[in-house]
């Protein structure tokens, strides 16, 4: 496999890395990959999900410590402990899972750990001059002054890239930072990578999503199984071939819901509204229907589910479903009425992670289960196992999740809401850090559930993910619903026409 | 919302949670589950027996067992507080309260003593109630709504009988705890009843199991349906209530009624807690850690009286102990605190 | 003057008739239950006690229960499971001495109770030694009155609100107060037995109190703290405590404070162990032995040598 | 260009974490930032102005501040521990074990005392340094360990003089705290340098504001290269050598040391940081709001002697005034728990 290593970039400079091991209780999740990050190259690394990608990254990045190899950074050894070592060294991860100080402001996260001083004092003026001129980068408008309290993933995310970016590093691991960005977000994100690389930093770029690797790499390296299967010295890969290369198998998707029972109107919304996050809502999902919503980030669609929901309080407006008006004014309440929904964050609002897979999956149901008898942990897995069946659920039902990889996560997090047939089923960002495979897989189920008679509502950034999936599209911008396309109409140009905000250029 | 969620280190070593498929060693597999604690407790049992030739005697055992039963009864509440990560500062001051409410029913009021009995056990409940309410529906912090009742609580309690010890209870009530069936104290009996009923109610029953899934992730199981203010406010009203049982304990095992009762109990009840395994952060916990947990408090103050150490060190020894109990679950704890 | 109550009578003879009654006296063990070691009370008493037995060749066993009345009761409980042949029992409260009590006669173990007593009366005692608080209070209170001149404001420093200590010697002092219906009580605050609490409430007391003229300290430590307030305020009033510690009697020489009753907890150690022994070799002791008080003030304080009250372990 | 303008929804006020840039308005901001306990405070003074003639003295106003300092001394530290997400319930032992240990050198040792001031405060310092150690390299729940070392060190104090009080420090060391410049006690000045030093370094230094960012969330911190470990070790050991500090302030004001010195502080000094509006979860908290329970600690209490409040109802009244002061503080507690 040596050979497969790709030549060090301009004037010899590279983090290389040979035979890296590294296991977990005895599983082998790495296994002894070479690899080399050459300065000023874009690597696109793909794989699975629980390739080991995030696993080799936190190697490099110090976050853990190898089971074995041996890695060198511009030809010197380098063997980093801990986080601060490797970012000594000029090394910077942007984590899969998104991590910020909740009690500071935009800018102290994105100065985390070097907080620039000046006679003394932290130097606040240059920090937030600093964090508004990396965030102006990445198109962000945000007062780096403001609390990181509330703000959506999306803004989340680009704090960390912006905090990455603004450490100046060597070399830096980009772990999936589009996931919950929208093409617009994530052009600029792509922009700046480009532009770090020209400036001779060595960037490795994590995705799912193929087309932004193709667009930003240099080369491609691909993990199946924790070993490195493929290796590409150039950008522009087919899909199908990275596909192949990752799957170890070829497959095709594509396959169109039915169209739905128009007539039976099962959730219909009137006028909705928050104060101040959104407002005027009108929509109706029939039968079969599955209605998808775009928007920008920080359009409110993710506030505007949440409501719907019962998980946020609404000020004006109505809910119907299946003709009567309803008043889920909490999560439970809209369980009970047969409206669930798949959160994005599914760390922070979706799975409990140090509990198994089954009983997070079951953990909505357990009151119906737990009629007149035991819950045991034979039930639990027994229930489980289908689920985990349906949607190839790689790993232990009895691990806690938190020690499965993120799309598998996200499996589960999906199964959760699936146990029983909802009435009304909606997901905010429901492929979120899933991989391709995994991606159709949870298509096919959107649409299966569906085609039984599910109404759906799929927000999602990921704008083709919207335009395949949906027979109608809606899309929001500031808050306010701007229109709702049908199929036939919803291409690329109209959706994101309506998203930007007006009076904006 | 930010993430928050605290995540396990992933370079922290892991044991192997998944239980093996023998019948036979399931009973070593939950064991084992409870780490350190538990080969804390073997290791002081047998040094124990060793050091002294009463320790193994079936009156001294039995002892240990009474001796813990009151502290026991509380920690029950105590470790499904910390359950939903929340704390209670306010049971030992409840437990004086609903003592010397009870008390002053029955000599005062001249309540028959098993409808004061009953009456206390429903204050201890509505001072839980008031621990829940403010916590979960007010969204004041637990530590500081449960200081402010445990104030209040403590401070009724003196004012019931002006500071006054009450004192001549039924005899048949004094009598319960003198007697012994079968060489196993009736507290003895009523502590191990309420742990394996809550012990049940935690594994097996929606209600309970519902406790992890809000200490390990409140939102998420709020958007998983579960009504989770009330299950913590539930939570405070149990911890309240099982205060005022181990109240009555209290009362029939001394025949009186005072009000400074329970007063250096409260760090011991949440120790026992935390010794058993359970996590100040929520999620993590059972009844089986906190039981062995009190077994250890039980046998370590059992043990240094029978050895006849310094009472001066006792508490430097009980330091050690309740460090070296912690740091051989180590690895656990890590390993839980996911 | 009330200085008339010194000495503690009838101990002496006791010691030598039952040394010497117990022969085989190296064979018992006597345990001993006490409410805390933190408090120089007990902890001169228990001193009392070992040196007494060590004079007479027995074995003690001391358990103490961290002022925790179950936890005592427990211990006493170990105390029969080690099968001790005695029980001398200084009880964290009446409530402890009680059910402690009711364990031991079920045992069959004699218990010479120090200092507290079983209030309900069930449960028998060998022999009972201790302080009359309320006496003790009710004199110094009256002591201190008539220093006052009759009348006058005062306040009162408690003790752990709901002890039995607190309950006494509040009392006693109400005693006093009722018989002198020109004292008013203007302040009334617990300091918890602790110097610092009692130092912060005497401040805010004279504070709040102009014309205060006393304080009386439910213990020397928190009467030493009341003086100490009132001297950094400048202020000059009478202060009394209950104890005798010997901090307590130095600072009633340097006259920074005035009075207190001295308790004799050392003497009442030794005479416990005696009285078990004698009881063990078949003697009879007095059902009740109060020992009195000694108040010191700063007329006799240079003639007093706290040793005789709190051993020599005490300083 | 597209707008990402944060919106604040309306039901989670968002403060502005950072000065805002108008010079006259800082001080207001800053105050309604601490928001409840401020208001809590405000009333409480002018209530106790009315409803006593003594209380706006400037002689009992300095007594509020004497009288608060040494638990005022060992809160600071205990805000610092908070802020990291940890608990020191050692605190208040560790005072009474540094204090004896200092005295028996000084007096059995015969040391000079300035001396066996520094070796007093360095073993202050060790205590912390283990419940540092024992915390963020030994992983123990900071719960479980310093009880562990409150027990130890409880013990240790009595061991030491068997009980025993010791006086006769020098006569320069007590004049100290009688001192008053300028109507100020000369330990409330301690005290506010104490306070303005940590608020300021919390607030302007790196190794301050990477205490917030510890708490709030700790694989943040490590993954962002700050040394978690240290830096929260460093903590214990700073509140360890306040415990010290303050146990200074104990000798000097009484002139004597007793091992049994601060037995009831600890859940005083608790309650203080979290009056002040901190969170026991970590990364809420200031030197301002700790200060501000601490007065309403002290004005309360204070307050309590000077209206001649039946002694057994004040506790009642204490925890009246506490659930007051944290309720009015729920919308902010809300944001910040976020
Ligand atoms: N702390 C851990 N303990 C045990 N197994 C782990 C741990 N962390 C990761 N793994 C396992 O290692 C494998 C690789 O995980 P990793 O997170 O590196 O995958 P990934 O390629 O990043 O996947 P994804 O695309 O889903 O993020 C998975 O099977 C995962 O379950
Ligand atoms: N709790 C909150 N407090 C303050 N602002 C909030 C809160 N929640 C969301 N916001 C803000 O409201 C706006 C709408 O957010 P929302 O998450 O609904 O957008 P979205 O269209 O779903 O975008 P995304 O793709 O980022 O999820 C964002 O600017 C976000 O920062
Ligand atoms: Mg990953
Ligand atoms: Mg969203």
């Amino acid at each position: 496999m040596s050979d497969d290593v790709p030549a060090p970039g301009p004037g010899g400079r590279a983090l290389t890395g040979s035979a890296l091991r590294k296991s977990y209780a005895g599983i082998e999740v790495v296994k002894g990959v070479d690899f080399a990050i050459p300065a000023g190259a874009v690597v696109g690394l793909i794989g699975e999900n629980g390739a080991g990608k995030s696993t080799l990254s936190s190697m490099i990045a110090g976050v853990v410590l190898p089971t074995s190899g041996e890695m060198t950074l511009d030809g010197e050894s380098y063997a980093p402990t801990s986080p601060s070592d490797a970012l000594d060294r000029g090394v910077a991860l942007i984590h899969q899972e998104i991590r910020m100080v909740p009690s500071l402001s935009v800018a102290e996260n994105i100065f985390l750990g070097r907080l620039p001083v000046r006679g003394g004092k932290v130097d606040t003026g240059s920090m937030v001059r600093q964090s508004r001129e990396v965030l102006d980068l990445l198109g962000i408008d945000l007062d780096p002054r403001r609390s990181v309290v509330g703000l959506s993933m999306a803004v989340q995310q680009s704090i960390e890239i912006a905090k990455a970016i603004s450490r100046g590093p060597k070399y830096v691991i980009f772990d999936e930072p589009s996931a919950s960005l929208t093409g617009h977000e994530t052009d600029r994100v792509l922009d700046q990578i480009r532009r770090m690389a020209e400036h001779g930093v060595g960037v490795v770029y994590i995705s799912h999503r193929l087309e932004e690797v193709r667009d930003v790499s240099s080369q491609i390296i691909c993990l199946r199984d924790g070993a490195l299967v493929k290796n590409w010295d150039r950008g522009n890969v087919p899909a199908p071939e990275m596909v192949s290369a990752m799957v170890g198998r070829e497959f095709t998707f594509e396959h169109q819901a039915p169209e739905p029972h128009r007539e039976d109107v099962v959730l219909e919304v009137r006028g909705l509204g928050r104060k101040g996050v959104f407002s005027g809502v009108d929509f109706t999902v029939s039968r079969g229907e599955i209605l998808g919503v775009a928007g920008l980030v920080g359009a409110g669609r993710t506030e505007m589910v949440r409501t719907i929901a019962g998980a946020d309080r609404y000020d004006e407006g109505e809910v119907l479903l299946e003709g009567r008006p309803v008043r889920l004014d909490s999560p439970a309440a809209a369980i009970a009425a047969g409206v669930v929904m798949v959160p994005e964050d599914r760390k922070g609002q979706g799975l409990n992670l140090g509990l198994s897979s089954a009983v997070n999956i079951l953990q909505p149901w357990e009151r119906e289960m737990g009629r007149g008898r035991f819950i045991t942990n034979r039930l639990l897995n027994r229930a489980a196992a289908k689920s985990r069946a349906d949607f190839d659920i790689r790993g232990s039902m009895d691990l806690p999740v938190v020690r499965l990889s993120g799309g598998n996560q996200q499996k589960v997090l999906l199964a959760k809401w699936l146990v029983h047939e909802p009435t009304v089923l909606i997901l905010d960002e429901p492929t979120r850090g899933v991989d391709v495979g995994a991606k159709m897989a949870i298509y096919e189920i959107i649409r299966d559930c569906a085609a039984r008679g599910v109404a759906v509502v799929v927000v999602s950034s990921e704008l083709e993910e919207v335009l395949g999936l949906s027979h109608r599209v809606m899309v929001m911008s500031g808050g306010r619903q701007r229109g709702i396309l049908p199929r036939a109409d919803a291409d690329a140009e109209t959706v994101m026409q309506l998203a930007v905000p007006t009076g904006q250029q | 919302m930010t993430t928050t969620q605290p995540q396990k280190s992933p370079d922290s070593p892991v044991t192997d949670p998944l239980p093996s498929v023998g019948v036979g060693s399931k009973l070593l597999t939950r064991l084992r589950n409870l780490g350190g604690p538990v080969v804390g407790l073997v290791v002081m049992v047998v040094a124990m027996s060793f050091l002294s030739p009463f320790f193994l005697t079936s009156r001294n055992l039995s002892n240990i067992i009474a001796q813990v039963s009151d502290i026991g009864i509380m920690a029950a509440g105590a470790t499904l507080v910390i359950l939903i990560g929340g704390i209670d500062l306010s049971v030992a001051a409840n437990l004086a309260l609903t003592m010397m409410f009870s008390a002053w029913l029955f000599q005062v009021i001249e309540v028959p003593w098993p409808v004061a009995m009953i009456l206390g056990l429903l204050l201890g409940m509505a001072v839980g109630l008031l621990n829940g309410a403010l916590t979960s529906y007010g969204k004041v912090q637990a530590f500081a709504a449960t200081l402010a009742t445990m104030s209040a609580c403590a401070g009724m309690a003196l004012f019931i009988t002006k500071g006054n010890t009450i004192n001549g209870f039924p005899s048949w009530f004094s009598n319960l705890t003198s007697n012994v069936l079968g060489s196993v104290p009736v507290q003895g009996i009523l502590l191990v009843v309420i742990y394996l009923l809550i012990g049940m109610w935690l594994r097996y029953r929606p209600g309970g199991r519902a406790l992890y899934a809000i200490g390990g992730n409140e939102q998420a199981a709020r958007l998983s349906g579960l009504p989770v203010r009330w299950a913590k406010t539930r939570v405070y009203i149990i911890a309240g209530g099982l205060a005022a049982v181990a109240g009555w304990v209290n009362i029939s095992l001394l025949d009186s009624a005072q009000p400074t009762a329970g007063a250096g109990y409260l760090l011991n009840v949440i120790a026992v807690v935390v010794i058993g395994g359970a996590s100040l952060s929520g999620g993590v916990g059972s009844m089986g850690g906190t039981f062995i947990g009190l077994l250890i408090i039980g046998v370590l103050n059992n043990g240094l009286s029978l050895l006849h150490v310094n009472p001066n060190l006792q508490q430097v020894v009980i330091g050690a102990v309740i460090l070296a109990a912690v740091l051989t679950d180590r690895a656990g704890n890590r390993l839980r605190a996911a | 003057g009330g200085s008339d109550s010194a000495g503690s009578a009838g101990t002496s003879g006791g010691a030598s008739s039952a040394a010497s009654a117990g022969g085989a006296s190296s064979d018992y063990t006597i345990g001993i239950s006490v409410a805390d070691q933190k408090s120089l009370f007990y902890i001169a008493a228990v001193d009392g006690m070992k040196k007494a037995a060590e004079e007479a060749g027995v074995k003690t066993v001391v358990l103490s229960a961290d002022n925790n009345s179950t936890q005592q009761v427990n211990q006493v409980n170990d105390l029969i499971t080690q099968q001790v042949n005695a029980i001398v029992f200084i009880a964290q409260d009446a409530t402890s001495a009680a059910a402690g009590v009711r364990a031991a006669n079920k045992a069959d173990i004699p218990v010479i109770a120090v200092d507290q007593k079983p209030e309900s009366g069930d449960g028998k005692l060998a022999t009972y030694i201790a302080t009359d608080s309320v006496k003790a209070a009710d004199a110094l209170c009256t002591w201190m009155f008539e220093q006052m001149g009759g009348s006058g404001e005062i306040g009162i420093l408690q003790g752990v609100l709901g002890a039995t200590a607190e309950l006494q010697r509040s009392q006693g002092c109400q005693q006093a107060l009722d018989k002198n219906p020109g004292i008013s009580v203007v302040a009334k605050q617990s300091a918890n037995w602790d110097e610092t609490e009692g130092y912060k409430a005497a401040q805010n007391m004279l504070q709040a109190n102009p014309d205060i003229k006393a304080i009386f300290g439910e213990s020397d430590a928190m009467a030493m703290g009341a003086a100490k307030a009132a001297k950094d305020a400048g202020r000059t009033i009478y202060t009394v405590g209950i104890d005798g510690f010997p901090t307590m009697i130095t600072a009633i020489e340097d006259k920074l404070t005035n009075a207190t009753q001295a308790q004799v907890p050392y003497v009442m150690g030794q005479q416990s162990i005696k009285d078990a022994l004698t009881i063990l070799g078949g003697g009879t002791v007095p059902a009740e032995q109060y020992q009195d008080t000694v108040l010191v003030t700063q007329d006799n304080a240079a003639t007093i040598d706290p040793v005789q009250f709190y051993g020599p372990n005490v300083k």
